[in-house]
Order: C-alpha cells, then structure tokens, then sequence
C-alpha cells in the first residue's frame, strides 16, 4: 500500500471505530470514553473533506484474501451521508440513554455497525464489502432488540432471519462472480459476471441478497418491525445510512452500464414501481409515526430501485443515473434521519415545545415530498429526467407514475405530519437541549445541500416550478379533504410488516415440522434403548448357552470322543494317500 | 577370551544347570529362593552365549559323549530352538522372581525343584533332535507340571491336576506308539534321518495319525482343550503362567518339528486344512469362552485356548505355500509366552492383594496396583495384536500370508477373532478406571512382583520393534524349509 | 509270529484306550494306562527283530526301558493324586465342575 | 552424523518422555509434574519451528527404524505433516495451561497428564508417519491412550461411554489393518508418496483397490466422525473439558481427516482416486455427515452434545474438500484442518468454563452469562460466528475456498451443502448469543464457584482468548504469509498436484 498521509487517514477512519469498541471492554475508562465516543465518525467526515479528486487505491494484500480500499467518487457521496448520521445520532444517543451502562451497550453495536458501514463504503473488492455488510448487519441486529421488548425481540428475528438468508445469498453470488472474473476487484466482476454462464443466478442472487437490506417488495417485512422497534438514533441510522449499503451492494456488484438485459431492467422497475406505492399504500393505514416512515423508506427505496432498472435497461444512461442514485440515495437518508429523531422528539407535555419541534418537522417532511428549495425536488427532478430519456414504453409512462408517487409521498408525510401534531398526545422522548441540537445541526445540512450542489432560486423559478408544485398542493387538498372526512378512524391498520403474518403462518408449519421431528427424534432414542435392551438379552443368552455347550465340551468322555474321531479323519486322509 | 567363553558347551550346560539347582533346593529347602534364582539367571546367560555362537557358527550340533545316533542321545540347537529356549529363559526369570514373593516360606521349597526340573526338561527338549527324546523329556514335563498344577491343593485343582495327567498319559503314550512305528518303519529315531527316509506308506501315516492326536492333545487344541481351562485357573499363579506360556508351547514345538521336517514334505494340505479349521474354531470358542467368564484366571485361561487356535491357524497357512505365515508362528508362540505369563501374573497379583479375581469388582483393585494394572493393558495389547507389539507383527504377518492366498475365510477369523479378543480384555481393563466404591481389606504387594509381572509385558510390547533381527536369528539353519534341516 | 506279539501289543494299547475311555473309576483309569504302556513296549521290542538283521536291534530295548521308568513314575504320580482326589471329593472319579 | 534423521525421531520422543515421568510422579507432585509437562511441550514447539524453517528452505528430515523384514517405521517431516504437528503442538500447550487450571485439586492428575502427553506423542506421529504402517500404528496408540481420558471421571456413565468409543475405534482400526495389509500384498510397498503409490497396480485388481480404498475410508471415518460411524464422539463428550478441547476438536477427530487426507493423496493419488469414482460418493457421504451432523446438533440441549454434533459436521468439510478433486477445494479442506481446530477448540474451551466456573452445563442454562462472563462469551461468540463463515474468521475462509473450489470442479451442488449448513450453524448457535448476550441474568447461577477477582481463573481464561484470537488472525491475515492458508497453498504445490 502507498502510505500517504491522506491513505492513513481513510484507514483511521476505518479503524477509529474498532479501537473504541475495544477499549471499551476496559471498564475504567468507560467515562472518558464516552466523551469521544459520539465523535466516532468525525474522522471519516474530515476524509470527506480532505479527499483529492484523483482516486488512490489502498491495497492490503495481506488482508482476508487480499483486500482494496478507496474513496470513489460514488463512495464519497455514501460516505458523507454515513458520516454525517453516523456522527448525529451518536451525539443524539449521548443523551438518549440516561444510564452510563445503557450508552455502553448501545455504543458496543453502534460503533460495530458504524465500522462495517464505513468498511463496505470503502471496499473495492467483494470479501472487503461482504466483511463489512456481515458486520454491520450482525452487529446492528443489537440496536434492533436494543429495548428487549416483545416487540424487539420478536423484531429482532425476522431481522436476522432475512440477514442470514442475504448473507447466503451473497455468499453464493460472490462465489460465482469470483470464479468467473478469476478476479475479486468490482471493476473486473461488473464487466465479466456477464460472461458466466449462469449470470442470471448471480444477478438473482444479488438482487435479493442486497434487495433485503434496502427492502424491495417482498422482503421488506423487517423494515417497519424493527425502525419501530428499535431507539430513535439507531433507527435514524439504520433508516438513513444502512439502508443505503443495499443501494450501494446493488452499484458495485450489477453489471450496470456494460450490457443491456431487457428482462432485468424491466422486471426491476415494476417491482420499484410496486415498491413506491405499496408502501405508501400500507403507510397510510398506520399510527405509529415509526412505522410510517419505514414504510416512506420502502417506498423511497422503490423510486431508487426503478432508476437502477433503467440503468439496467439502458446502460448507455448509467454514468448519467449513478450520480443521480448516489444524490437520491444522500437526500432521503438525511430527510428520513431527521425525521425519525425529529419524531421521537415529541415526548414533551409542553404545547410550545411540541410546536417548535413540529415545525423544524415540517422541513425534512417537504424535502422528502420533493418541495421546491429542498434537496428533494433536484431528485425528482433528476429521476423525472431520466424517466423522460428511457426507451419505450417507460419514457411516457414513469414521468407520470414518478409524479405520482411524488404525491403519495407527500400524502404520507402529511398523515405523519397529523399524527405528531402538537395537539396529539405525546411521542418519543422529552426534547432536551443534548436531543435538540444535534437535530438541528441536520436540519441545517438538509437546507444546505442544495446550495452545496449548486441549487439556486433561480434555477427554481425557471425549471419547472410548478412541476415541482403540483403534487404538493395535490397532496395538500387530499390530505385536507382526508381530514374532513376523517377516513383514518375507519380504517383498521395493517400490522406492521403486512406480508409478515404470511411468512410467519409458513414460520408455524416448518416449527411443527421440527417439532414433530424433535418429537421423533425422542421416539428414535426410545427405539434404539429398547433394541440396546434387547440386544442384551440375546448377548447374555448366547453366552449362557455356549456356557453350558462348553460344560459339556469338557467331559472326559465326550473330548475322548472328539480325540477318537480327529484320529479316524486324519487316519482317512492317511489312507486316501495310501490307495491313491 | 570372549571366544573361549562362547566355544564352552552351552547347550549341554543349559540343561545341567538348572538340573543341578533342583537338586540343590531339595536338599537345601531354607536357600531355596536364592538357588532357584541364581539357576534361572544362569540359564539366561547360557542362552545368551548359546546364542552367540549360533549366530557365529551357525547350527550347534552336539553328540553327547560322541555316541551319535541312533543310540546316543544328539544335541541340536537351530534358529528355531534358540528362539524356544530364549523364551523359556526370560519367561523362567519373571516367573522365579515372581515366584519368590508369591510362595510361602514353606511351600517355596516345594516349588524350586519341580520348576527347576521342568525348565531342564524344556530345554532338553528343545534342544534334542530326535523324536524318542522328544517322548521322554515331554513325559518329564508332563509329570512335573501336573504336580505342579496339584499346588493348588483345593478340590478343583487335584481334579484338574488329574484330569491334565490322565489326558498328557494319554497323550505321550498315542505319541509313544507313533514314534515306535516311525522306529520300525525307517529304523532310525533321528529326525534328519528320518526326513531323509520317510516315504508316503501305511506306517508313516498311522504314525502320523497317533503323533498328531497325542500332541494334539498335550497341546489343547480345541476341542481337545478340555483339561486346559480348569488345570490353568486353578493351580497358582506362577505355575498357571508356565503352564500357558511354556509347557502347551513344548508339545506345539514337536508337533512343528515333526511337520516341518518328516509329514510336511509328504502331506498334501488335507490335514493341515483340517488342523486350520479346529485352529479357527478355537479362536471363536476360546475368545467367546473368555467372554463368558466373570473370573480373570479362566478369563486368561479360556484366552490361552484361542491363541493356540492362532498357531494353527497359521500353521495350515504355512503348510499351505504362504511362507511368510512361519514368521507368524514365531511370533505369535513368543508373544504369547510372554504376554500370557505376564497376564497371569497379573491375576496372581489381585489374588495376592485383594484375595478374588472377580472381574466386576476388580475396580477395588486395580486403582491400588497402576503397575499391575499397567502390565495387564500392555499384554493385552499384544494379545489383540494392536500395534506396536509382537502380537501385532504376529497377526500381521497372518493377516499377509491369509490374503495372499485369498483365504478370506481365515481373513475373517482373523479379524473376528481380534475384535473378540479386544472385547474381552477391555471388559478387564474398563473395570481399572472406575472409582471404587467400597473400601476392602488388602495385603500389600512386594514391589518385585508387580515389575515382574509389567517387565514380561513390556517384552511382549518390545518384540514388535526387532521383528527383522528376530526372523534373521530364527531363519539360522533353515528351520521353515521343508526338508531343510541340515544336522 | 513275531508279528502276531506285535498285533497283541496293538491289541492291548486299544484295550486300555477303551477302558480309559468308558470306566469312570480313577483306579481303572490307571491300571487303563498301564495296560496301553505295556501295549506300546510289547509291540517295540517285538518289532526289534528286523528283516536282514543277524541279532535283534538294541535300540528298542534301551527305549522300553526308558518307558518302564517313566511309567512306573508316572503311575506312582497318578495314585497320589487319585488319593488326594480320593480324600477331597470322598469318591475316586474326576469331578467336573457344573456350571455357575 | 546427520541430525536431520533425528529430529522427527526426537519430537515423538519430547512429548513421550515426559509422559513416562508423569506417570511415575506421586500425585502432591504438582511443580515437578508441571514443569515437565511445559518442558515437553515446549521442546515439541521448538523442534517443530525448527523443521518448518527447514523444511520452508527445502531441508528433508525423516527418520526410519526397521520394523518389519522389508517395511520401515517412517517418520518424515513434510509441509502437511509439519502443519498438523503444528497446529497439535500449539493446541496442546494452550490446552496445557487449560487443564492444569481446569483440574486443579481433581484425583489422578498424574493419570491423566501422562496418559495427554501420549496422546500428543501419538498425534505427533501420526502428522510425521511417513508410511502406512507407520501411521497405522500412531493412530492405534492414539486410540488406546485417549481412552483413559474418556472415562477419566471414573462413572459408570463415563465406563460405558469408553466402551461405546473403543467399539467404535477398534472396529475402525481392525478394517484399517486389513485394508493396510492387503494394500501392502498388492503394492510391496506402502511408503506415503505425492500423487500415490498405486498406479503399478494392474486393471484386474480393481476391486480389490476399491474394497481396501472403502476399508481405508471406514477406518478413518470413524476417528473422523463420518457418518454413520460419528456414533461414539457425542457420548465422549462425558470427558473432562480439556480432553473433549484437544482430543474431540483436534487430535482424535482430526487424526481421522489427515488420515483420510493422506489416503486420497499420498496412498491413491487424487487422479487415480477419482478414475476409480471413489471420490465422488466420498464427497456425497461427507456433504450428508456435514448436513446430519448440523441438523442433530440443532435439537441437543447440552452445550457440549451440541458443540460434538457440530464438529461431526464440521469435520467433514476436510473431508468434502478433499473429496472435491481439484486443488482449490483442497487448499479450502486442509485448511480447515486449522481453522476448524482453533475455533472448535475455544467453544470447548468456553463451555469448559461455564461448567468449572458457573456449574452451567445446558444452554438453557445459559440465559444472560454474556454479562456475567463477558470474555469468554466474546471468545464463544467469535468461535461460533466463525463456524457460521462469517468473514474475517477463519471459518469464513475454509468455507470461501471450499466453494470456489467446487465451482471450479463443476460440482454447483456443494455451495448449496455450503449455504444449508451455515444456516443449519446459525440455527444452532445464534440462539446460544442471543441467551447469553440478550436474556437477562438469573439471580443465581446453578453451581458457581469463586475463581478469582476475573470472571474465572486466569489459567482458564486466557486459552480460550487467545485461539479466539487465532481464529480471527487466522481468517483475517489469511492472505499474508506464514498464515494456515499461505502454508496449504504451498503443501498443494509440493504434495498435491
């Protein structure tokens, strides 16, 4: 490896994390350490910061099986986005845990996940990048069963359940890539998976290994169970950053912008398309605020899922769409982390109190629904752009379904807007000062990112306004009209996780199968006593009887007999030899 | 002087000494301990020298104040006799030692001399070359081991004493008549001129047919194995294991002689198949016998007619082509001995310390004697055949000659056979590592009986590191040539 | 004729095998083996005179005598244990243990 | 005089030795029985570094002893042999420490440190035999000496467990002799040579070749826990943590693999193995062990029955590995050898001091003891993520190579063994983490002793922490060199292929 001040300093960003954890089995410095603690990701931002233009690579060939880091451009956007949540909720937690012992735990997974996190990031090579999703998964699954509710613990299940059925996915796909590209650099996979003859499989694998993470269609039961289940901070991470790694997974290992499969492309925006809106759909019939916003990320997720497809569709558009995912990608994940702390911040009795927090709310809720000035109009706005460029039949049909979802979006945003409203009984954790600020800090970085990518009133006025408006004013009538109406007190909501009471009936039947498997498991012991038993009999008889054979073998009479007749065989043998 | 010192008679002095030191602990009963000892040390170290100039000279051939046959008595000592008297001289030094702390001040000086004598006659045995002297120096033998198994002194043992003498009667008188009709058939007793002469008639054959079922029967051969059992667990200790390791090897010995030099050559393999086949019933029913027993002495007793079994098995396997199968022989006789011996000493070793040999309670023992213990596990092992041992090389070379030939049948019994014999051992040795529950009263042990006991057994482990040398000695001479033995 | 004392060795050896074999008593057991002994010596100093010899061959009756001594040893053997056997068990015949 | 002749003969002799005297030391004798135990322990590891810089320079030490007519007793030190002897020679002096700790105050201490070391002595042979015969006779050794350890406690319970075990071994061992002999009447030779030894051996032999390859297979396959042969090591399990660490994780268990190793390799050669299509069902038979042994492992309740399970399972991923011809899926098996051994050896370790230290012997037992002993459930928790394959440990590795190696062969189906089994892994000891780090602590242990101011007794504590460790340098250097996985790949360049 090169050792350059600022290569160091990607691998100390990466390390930072590690060594605190491991410092933190040493109780003593507990105290001290939890002062740096919610600083972890600091260094990381400060790589962001620093990083050259030129990519340098960091190779470690003495790492598992040879292993390369670096920041690349795609990396840099994920990696801000990390950064920045990572260190928000870490100074948020600081002061969301009242006990000393408490933040340790919490802190032990935080800092695992948060190291995983940052290594996927950082991976140029699949083992590094499967090492740091395990990692991050595994150790994350402590900061869903955090509360040891029912709740979380039954959270905590599916949750692993689904990362252990990714992990094998994975493991399969990566098998399979490897020994086709005889390589394990991402460059050389995404160009030579294409080549093997099973690449179907391997692009399957991918898709739902990665697809459980960000919660594609089907396999985003966990997402609602455990955002709820688990504290505000981890939530907001898990929300906002770990979701992405799925995004992310998906940008590495697809064969994008190399060759054109119709088939994939097509398959994957309907199902981004269902995604979108089935989120929304189930979203809108909650009452948990949690619970809304995991299902906003579902179908956040969905509107990401549909530019990959196009990627996929049309590769020649990938180097423009992969800058747009990454910006999409930055842009939820800060609105939905703010959200989610912002949401758990409405515990206070106080009605000023409730309305500040509501109206710091208001920010990342717009945002999300793509309302003008906000980081979210420049994603739809992106996204639109490329819908309007994709072959046949999408270029017609996504601008319309986009705008669409746009609006289903902003209607679920002001379902949760209701739901937290300062009248309504309290949620979350009284804001205090060590919970506010933090918070504010995001909400400041969410009004920048436009100005930071160059976004100006301007370019509002003058691109679309109106486009970027309607939905919203859409959404607004409905949601008014919605409210007159009063539906929500007639609609039941649907569990949590909807296609997990599926998945769990199929649970029950395998557990019974098991059972009755334990249950023949015994019956088996049972049997092989009873033969072992019985065997022991026949032994013991056996013995006896050769026992009383031997009894009689003995007698002089009978060995004298035996004696006389070896005499008269021998003595046969003898005359054969003589008459022959 | 080294040469001098070997170019002394040592053979004729192998048997002169310990004839002399039966004699003198008769008459001197209070020394007779210390006699027999150095008597036994002495016999060793003329088997050594003997040895020496075997390996030096080749064949040592004797004829005792120059008569020569037929009427002088000859001395002939091959690879194959050295091997015997080797054996019967270390197994002659555990034992008497052994023998020393075992018997009581007043029966000791009953022991010495016929223990004594027999070692004399063992080795006149071993080391003469006709078969007359074979008939004579067995009948010695004989008597003197049935008055040794009457040291037991209880109901069993004078029965079982009876029985052993009526059935080794029986036994040298069939062979007795065998060597007459061999006499008259060929006019000569020498058994190099007796290989030279014998042809295929009547005579031959009957002789043959009385031989064999009279040294059949001295050897307790399955099922000819009936005065075995109770003579062996039931005489002490020390006899038992010269009974097993010695004496049965004594009557094999001529039954190998005979076969190797006058039936062998003339034989076409019915016989032998059929000596193969009792061989390998033997193995079954002694190794399930031992299974059976709860008490350790007829445990090793019952072993002892399995592993006769083995030497006929391998037996026919030689007679039948399989060269490699005498090696076997060799081993498996000498192992035996040694581990046998070893074994019963053992046993003698519980009786003495714990008063029963009941397996199922042994756990109140064998915590209290690991050297004893110890011994056991070691003779065990080369009686299974599990390497490294001589056992092992035995069976090994077995298991080569069965294959070769494709005798599955033997194969199998092999391998049966093993599998029995590690059964009934472990059933023993389980019982050494069980915690004792029980107290029990107990007589402490003299040191050199328990070492006595663990060096027999760690000579049996030993033998399976110097196979090669070991064969070389033994091939001196040609024994397993058929026809080969040049006097 | 010679032949003749031969088979009347042969004769006698069988003779006692049987008695040795079916009689129970110790005592006739022994006299059993003595008989067959004397069977065996019979027929090896009958067959001392052999065909082209002028003078009996010496051999055989340096053997017979061997035997006698043997014998007469060996018999004394047997009645001793007979005896002790005898005093043990109150009657003369083997005791064969039955099973426990 | 060329010491290089010498010195496999002196490392079997280091740990013998040793032994001897143990036996003979009175049982208050603890320092002196100590001191020899570290001095043979630690003459082995010398030695064994010493010939791996040898051997990594091209040097050649074998030492020959005549034992029969025309067969030597071999002991030469090649790279595989040098791996295994190793990774036994470490393993025993971590375990060392294990025990004197673990049976402190315990009867028969000399017993049972005598009849270690000659379990060592036997491995060590076994690793350095270099023929047949040679390695038969370590191995039966090593069957004999283990016993003792297996009924150590002295219960009825342990007595038939024994049994039960020397049933087993015997029968393998008696199947191994007759395929050793029968081998040696059709070859004359049975010297462990790269790419095998048989191939002067004519076409009408071939079923003698594969009846003595099945022979040689089953003998093995006992120690190695094949199924159906796998039934005596759950019931071993009675004996004292230490024994079940070492013998059942490494030197019994592992014996069986190198021996199944040596047979496809030096004995029949790799190509020849599979011309006679003896591999394939190999492979098959250890795929169902590898899947059994998981799914059984799944209903134990008893920590160490469970622990056992998993090592039948996953014992055979050597065997898979070896069994998948191809040098990839090789390098995945051998290495196993060694990662297997330190992961497996830190779960018994742990579970070693949850029964001295708390008395808990169930895994329903186990609920909240990550807070009560938080290293060694750390050291667990690394252990049993390895076993599952999730990288960096080294589990993962063995795993990733395995799989490669099966794609390599066009063998798919394996990865699918590969996937079912790590969840089958996950089933079984993901619980165990969730109970210890997750469920609250009960308010009193089942039977705990005061160990010291540390969770436990330092002596028990740092052996598990460092093989944990171990097992993640393992995984997480695996590419450097001098690692496990550097060392197979150069054994398969110089033995294999």
């Amino acid at each position: 490896m090169t050792a350059t001040p600022f290569n160091l300093l990607l691998l100390t960003s990466v390390l930072w994390p590690l060594f605190l954890v491991l410092m933190l089995t040493f109780k003593k410095f507990h105290t001290q350490l939890l002062y740096l603690i919610p600083w972890t990701a600091l260094p990381a931002l400060v790589v962001i910061a620093v990083a050259p233009n030129t990519v340098t690579q960091v190779e470690l060939p003495w790492l598992l099986l040879g292993g390369t880091y670096a920041l690349d451009t795609t990396g840099k956007t994920f990696m801000l986005l990390a950064a920045l949540l990572w260190s928000v909720s870490g100074v948020y937690a600081r002061s969301y845990f009242n006990q000393t012992q408490k933040q340790v735990r919490f802190y032990r997974y935080f800092l695992l996940a948060m190291a995983g996190n940052f290594i996927l990031i950082l991976a140029q090579d699949p083992l590094s990048f499967y090492f740091g999703f395990a990692l991050m998964s595994f150790s994350s699954y402590g900061l869903v069963v955090f509360k040891k509710s029912a709740i979380a613990v039954r959270a905590g299940v599916v949750y692993i359940a689904l990362v252990l059925l990714g992990e094998v996915m994975l493991f399969a796909a990566l098998l399979m890539a490897t020994q086709t590209a005889e390589s394990t650099m991402f460059s050389v996979i995404r160009e030579s998976v294409i080549q093997s003859p099973n690449h179907n499989v391997i692009i399957f694998l991918t898709l739902i290994g990665f697809g459980i993470k960000v919660g594609i269609l089907g396999l985003h039961v966990w997402l609602p169970l455990a955002y709820s289940a688990a504290p505000a901070p981890a939530s907001a991470v898990l929300s906002g950053t770990m979701i992405n790694a799925g995004i992310l997974g998906w940008l590495r290992f697809l064969p994008l912008g190399e060759t054109a499969l119709p088939d994939w492309g097509t398959g994957i925006i309907i199902l981004g398309l269902a995604a979108a809106f089935y989120g929304v759909g189930i979203g809108l019939t909650q009452r948990d605020p949690k619970t809304i916003l995991a299902y906003s990320s579902i179908s956040q997720m969905g509107v990401i899922t549909i530019l990959l497809g196009l990627g996929i569709l049309a590769p020649q558009m990938w180097p423009l769409i992969l800058p747009g995912i990454a910006f999409y990608a930055l842009h939820h994940g800060l609105s939905k982390g703010a959200l989610f702390l912002g949401a758990d911040l409405c515990g206070s009795k106080q009605h000023r109190d409730r309305r500040r927090i509501w109206l710091g709310l208001w920010l990342p809720a717009l945002a999300l629904s793509g309302a003008p000035l906000t980081s979210g109009v420049i994603a739809k706005h992106l996204a639109k752009s490329y819908a309007l460029h994709s072959p046949a039949p999408w270029e017609t049909l996504l601008p319309l379904l986009l705008s669409i979802s746009a609006v289903a979006t902003a209607l679920l945003m002001a379902r949760l807007l209701y739901l937290l409203r300062p009248s309504a009984k309290p949620y979350g954790s009284i804001p205090t000062y060590g919970l506010v600020w933090p918070w504010i800090v995001l909400l400041l970085i969410i009004v920048l990112t436009p100005i930071l990518v160059g976004y100006s009133f301007e370019y509002a006025l003058n691109n679309q306004l109106f486009a970027s408006l309607w939905p919203l004013l859409l959404s607004l009538i409905i949601s008014i009209a919605v409210y007159k109406v009063r539906i929500f007190h007639i609609i039941k909501p649907i569990s949590a996780g909807d296609l997990l009471v599926v998945f769990e009936s199929t649970l029950k039947i395998l557990q019974n199968g098991v059972k009755q498997l334990n249950s023949f498991g015994k019956n088996y012991t049972t049997i092989q006593h009873q033969t072992k038993a019985r065997m022991n009999v026949i032994q013991t008889a056996f013995l006896t009887k050769i026992g009383q054979i031997e009894s009689t073998l003995v007698r002089w009479e009978f060995a004298m007999l035996f004696m006389l007749i070896i005499i008269v065989i021998v003595g046969f043998f003898a005359l054969e030899k003589i008459y022959e | 002087m080294m040469q001098f010192v070997i170019t002394l008679p040592w053979a004729i002095l192998l048997i002169l000494f310990p004839l002399t030191g039966a004699i003198i602990s008769f008459l001197w009963p209070t020394q007779s301990n210390k006699v027999g000892l150095v008597t036994v040390s002495f016999v060793l170290i003329s088997v050594t020298f003997l040895a020496f100039s075997i390996i030096e000279h080749g064949v040592y051939h004797h004829a005792i104040g120059g008569w020569g046959s037929p009427l002088g008595i000859d001395l002939y000592a091959d690879g194959l006799s050295l091997l015997m008297l080797l054996m019967t001289a270390l197994v002659g030094l555990g034992v008497s030692v052994y023998a020393t702390g075992y018997f009581s001040a007043e029966q000791s000086p009953r022991f010495w001399p016929l223990w004594l004598f027999v070692i004399a006659a063992l080795n006149a045995l071993f080391l003469s070359a006709d078969i007359f002297n074979y008939y004579v120096t067995l009948e010695l033998i004989g008597l003197a081991a049935v008055s040794l198994t009457a040291f037991g002194k209880s109901r069993e043992a004078y029965s079982a004493a009876m029985r052993y003498l009526l059935a080794t009667l029986l036994g040298s008188l069939l062979y007795l008549l065998g060597v007459v009709l061999l006499y008259h058939g060929f006019g000569s007793v020498d058994i190099a001129t007796l290989s030279e002469r014998c042809e295929s008639t009547p005579i031959l054959w009957a002789a043959l047919t009385l031989i064999s079922a009279g040294l059949l029967l001295k050897t307790a051969l399955f099922p000819l194995h009936f005065w075995l059992p109770s003579a062996h667990a039931s005489a002490p200790a020390p006899v038992s294991a010269i009974l097993s390791a010695l004496i049965v090897k004594s009557s094999f010995y001529i039954f190998l002689r005979l076969w190797l030099t006058i039936f062998g050559p003339l034989s076409e393999g019915a016989v032998e198949n059929m000596f193969g086949l009792l061989g390998a019933i033997a193995v079954l029913w002694g190794s399930f016998q031992a299974l059976r027993q709860t008490r350790l002495k007829l445990l090793i007793a019952y072993s002892t007619v399995a592993q006769i079994g083995y030497l006929f098995l391998a037996f026919s396997l030689a007679m039948s082509g399989a060269v490699v199968a005498w090696n076997a022989v060799v081993y498996l006789a000498f192992t035996h001995a040694l581990a046998k011996s070893a074994m019963f000493l053992v046993s003698g070793n519980i009786l003495y310390f714990g008063g029963h040999d009941r397996i199922m309670n042994l756990d109140r023992i064998a915590q209290h004697l690991p050297i004893t213990t110890t011994a056991f596990a070691l003779a065990g092992v080369s009686i299974i055949g599990l390497p490294p041992s001589g056992g092992f090389i035995g069976k090994w070379f077995l298991l080569e000659a069965a294959l070769v030939q494709e005798q599955w049948g033997f194969v199998a019994i092999l391998l049966i056979g093993s599998l029995l014999t590690a059964a009934y051992i472990f059933k023993v040795v389980s019982h050494a590592f069980t915690q004792s529950s029980l107290p029990h009263d107990s007589r402490p042990i003299p040191a050199h009986m328990e070492w006595a006991a663990l060096l027999l057994a760690f000579a049996a482990i030993l033998l399976g590191f110097f196979s090669s040398s070991i064969l070389s000695v033994v091939g001196i001479g040609y024994p397993f040539e058929l026809n080969g033995v040049k006097p | 004729m010679l032949f003749m004392y031969a088979l009347t060795g042969v004769g006698l050896f069988f003779i006692g095998l049987y008695t040795l074999i079916i009689h129970v008593n110790l005592l006739r057991k022994i006299l059993a083996l003595n008989i067959m002994g004397c069977g065996v010596f019979l027929v090896l100093i009958s067959l001392a005179m052999r065909s082209g010899y002028s003078s009996p061959d010496p051999v055989p009756h340096a053997m017979v005598i061997t035997g006698i001594v043997v014998t007469v040893s060996a018999t004394a053997l047997a009645l001793v244990l007979m005896l002790k056997v005898l005093e043990m068990t109150g009657k003369a015949e083997l005791y064969d243990e039955e099973e426990v | 005089m060329n010491w290089d002749t010498l010195i496999p003969f002196f490392v079997i002799m280091s740990s013998f030795l040793p032994a001897l005297m143990i036996f003979a030391l009175a049982e208050e004798r603890r320092g002196l029985r100590i001191t020899l135990n570290l001095i043979g322990v630690f003459v082995t590891l010398a030695l064994v570094v010493f010939m791996f810089i040898g051997v990594y320079q091209g040097h050649h030490y074998e030492t020959r002893l005549s034992l029969l007519p025309d067969l030597d007793m071999v002991l030469r030190a090649g790279p595989l042999a040098l791996l295994f002897a190793a990774l036994s020679s470490v393993l025993w002096l971590l375990t060392t420490v294990y025990a004197i700790g673990y049976l402190e105050g315990s009867p028969h201490r000399s017993r049972f440190f005598g009849f270690f070391s000659l379990c060592i002595t036997a491995t060590i042979g076994v690793s350095f035999s270099g023929n047949l015969i040679t390695f038969l006779i370590f191995y039966e050794m090593l069957t004999l000496v283990a016993y003792p350890l297996i009924v150590h406690r002295g219960t009825e319970e342990a007595r038939l467990a024994g049994q039960t075990y020397l049933l087993y071994t015997i029968f393998g061992g008696t199947l191994l002799l007759l395929g050793t002999v029968w081998l040696y009447t059709l070859t004359g030779t049975l010297e462990f040579t790269p790419r095998g030894f048989i191939d002067d051996v004519g076409e009408e032999h071939y079923f003698a070749l594969v009846s003595i390859f099945i022979l040689l297979i089953a003998g093995f396959g006992v120690k190695a826990a094949l199924v159906p042969l796998h039934g005596w090591l759950p019931r071993a399990m009675i004996a004292p943590a230490p024994v079940s660490a070492l013998l059942h994780a490494v030197a019994v268990v592992k014996a069986g693999a190198f021996g199944i190793v040596r047979v496809i390799y030096e004995v029949f050669g790799v190509e020849k193995a599979a011309l006679l299509g003896l591999t394939q069902p190999l492979a098959v038979l250890a795929a169902i062990t590898i899947i059994y042994g998981s799914v059984m492992a799944l209903f134990q309740d008893d920590l160490k029955r469970r622990l056992a399970y998993s090592t039948v399972s996953q014992v055979s991923y050597i065997i898979l590995g070896v069994a998948i011809v191809g040098p990839i899926a090789t390098i995945g098996g051998v290495v196993h050898l060694v990662h297997q051994g330190v992961m497996k050896i830190t779960l018994f370790f742990c579970a070693g001091n949850l029964a001295e230290t708390l008395g808990i012997h169930k895994i329903s037992e186990m609920n909240g003891v990550g807070r009560r002993m938080p290293l060694t459930m750390t050291a667990f928790t690394i252990g049993a993520l390895g076993m599952i394959g999730i990288p960096p440990i080294a589990g993962f590795v063995s795993k990733w190579y395995l799989g490669l190696g099966a794609l390599e062969a066009d063998q798919e189906w394996v990865i699918l063994i590969l996937i079912g089994s790590s969840l089958l892994n996950a089933g079984y000891f993901l619980p165990i983490l969730y109970r210890a780090w997750f469920l609250p602590t009960p308010d009193k242990w089942p039977d705990e002793h005061d160990l010291g101011p540390n969770e436990t007794s330092l002596m028990l504590l740092i052996p598990p922490l460092i093989t944990a460790l171990l097992a993640l340098g393992f995984g997480l250097l695996a590419a450097s060199p001098y690692s496990p996985l550097e060392w197979v790949k150069l054994i398969s360049r110089r033995e294999f292929y």
